[in-house]
């Protein structure tokens, strides 16, 4: 009579507290993201303090030299003009780093974006992923952008085949097409697209397979869903 | 005159303080580095009254051609645009006389360079950031 | 004799679910904090999008009416200047927001602050908040580095007093100098850094009362301890 009502505490507890911790991990990841973003935030905002003070020492200038000499003040405000757009373009592309890239989102994006480039597509499986937080969802969406952006600016194919299987284990995201393959241009490579998405995926522990022939590029995606293993044990 | 040494990275930036600073009756820029090991050689050569660096340049930055002046007997003064933890307490270690908003206004850098002349120090509080370590005696009060 | 290991099992499960609870717990709390920053970023990156396409407007317009209208082109070069210096103070701000602000270190930083300015310090009560949760912990830091920010900037004094008071109940903040007083000056004041610590305050059930005369300022700053309450019950 004694140990059962314990028992049965030990359990409702037990639950409660994985509950909590499933909720938790969940929180966890989003953190990271943000963690991610702030370090990107940081970054630019370093030469955006350096156009902002150069505007405030150039609009001094041109405020003391007007009617002194005009000519010299008109160059200090057009150099103003051309600081603040830059800086404004900085900002833009800050805000565009910062917004959350929805997988289903990007899924429309480039099917737009290769239906401009008359180059046919076909998408199978998910357009939503479901095991996967928030962290990996962004790194899934950027590849996919970056695999698609290449296809059309590097491969002449003319059809393109994008494929999601999500399993609780992986999600695999595999992306074709039938172009002129990786390496048939001469020139050594001097783009970073690959390789920034190599980064991102060693990340959140995935992986980026490619293979390529004269008959066209395959790009595979692989990241483990380790959140769900965790609920498994549990 | 109070005669003065620029050193700053970003040639718009240079340009427009050095302009700023000329057009004060009282002042005239002697010399302008591009980066810190200019800055060092220019003070030695020149012997200004005072010496206004910017920290994040090439070569070598604003606050160890700061320790290298300390010795000289120009006054330094440091700008820059934010707060960074423990750029504050290198410049106090550097005997800085200065540590200055990079976008204050040209009359209160003006000014501030006066004061600094007089034998005070100016400090911007939007740039004294955490000295992270846990005790600092801070002396020359 | 199986009841017992079960048990046991279950028992360590538990503990070791609940350490794991409790680091997670930890870093929820932290999150929350990013989270409230990340809302303060975007916020600021708005308005510093519209502060730097003013400026290319008006350095538009102030170079179009130079040679023609000094004195207008005079006005719109003063606004670019304003325009600049506010939004690099924004990103200050936010930068400074970002940081994690431990109120034991802004304790230690505001010291520095009032030292460098030669003003006499006198810290009274604890310097480590033991009541109040880490957003909470936040907004005092910002309030007590806001008041003597404004001590060094604008009052004049030759004597700074901090003192913390907790209870249960509540956590109570006073700052006080012996300067000129708020209003001395003529002008309006055209800061909003008391403002923004009232606003902070609100979000937390807090509160400000600032007393002034020209002997002299004292801002107190109490903020009830619910957590607290909260934790009795449970
Ligand atoms: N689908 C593809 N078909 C054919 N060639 C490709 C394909 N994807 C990439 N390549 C080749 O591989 C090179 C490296 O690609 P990567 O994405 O790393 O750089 P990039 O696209 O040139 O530049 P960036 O991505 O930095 O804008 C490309 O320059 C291109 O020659
Ligand atoms: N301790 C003080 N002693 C004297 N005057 C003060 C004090 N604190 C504030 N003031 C006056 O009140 C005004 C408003 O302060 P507030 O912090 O809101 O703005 P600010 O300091 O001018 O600008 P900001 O905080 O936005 O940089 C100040 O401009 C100043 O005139
Ligand atoms: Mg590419
Ligand atoms: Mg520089
Ligand atoms: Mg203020």
């Amino acid at each position: 009579v004694i140990l059962l009502p314990i028992n049965t505490y030990n359990r409702r507890k037990r639950q409660n507290l994985e509950a909590q911790l499933s909720d938790a991990n969940k929180k966890i990841s989003q953190l990271l993201v943000y963690e991610e973003r702030q370090r990107i935030a940081r970054d630019l905002h370093d030469t955006l303090g350096q156009k902002l003070s150069l505007i405030g020492l150039k609009s001094d200038l041109a405020g003391r030299l007007i009617n002194k000499d005009n000519n010299k003040a008109k160059g200090e405000i057009d150099d103003i003009n051309q600081t603040a757009r830059t800086a404004l373009n900085e900002v833009r592309e800050m805000l565009a780093g910062m917004r959350i890239s929805k997988f289903s989102e990007e899924i429309k994006h480039v099917k737009q974006l290769l239906e401009a480039a008359t180059i046919g597509v076909d998408i199978q499986g998910d357009k939503e992923l479901k095991y996967v937080p928030s962290l990996v969802e962004d790194v899934m969406s950027m590849s996919l952008k970056e695999a698609v952006t290449n296809i059309v600016k590097h491969s002449q194919a003319t059809e393109c085949k994008i494929a999601t299987t999500e399993s609780e284990h992986e999600t695999v995201l595999r992306i074709e097409d039938n172009g002129v393959g990786i390496g048939s241009k001469e020139h050594s490579p001097t783009g970073h697209g690959l390789d920034g998405m190599k980064e991102r995926l060693e990340f959140v522990n995935g992986e980026l397979e490619i293979k390529s022939s004269d008959r066209g590029t395959t790009l595979i995606v692989t990241v483990p869903n380790v959140m769900q293993q965790l609920k498994q044990e549990g | 005159m109070i005669r003065i040494v620029l050193a700053e990275d970003q040639g718009m930036l240079l340009g427009a303080l050095g302009s700023l600073l000329d057009l004060e009756e009282d002042m005239e820029v002697v010399g302008k580095a591009r980066n810190g090991e200019e800055a060092v050689r220019l003070v030695s050569e020149l012997q200004p009254d005072i010496c206004i660096m910017d920290i994040e340049m090439p070569i070598k930055n604003g606050l160890d051609a700061a320790e290298e002046m300390k010795d000289e007997k120009c006054e330094v003064i440091i700008l820059t645009t934010f707060a960074r933890a423990g750029y504050f307490e290198r410049a106090r270690q550097a005997k800085v006389s200065g540590y200055l908003l990079k976008d204050s206004p040209s009359e209160e850098l003006a000014s501030s360079i006066r004061k600094i002349l007089d034998g005070r120090k100016v400090y911007a509080p939007e740039l004294i950031d955490l000295a992270y370590e846990e005790e600092n005696p801070l002396t020359d009060r």
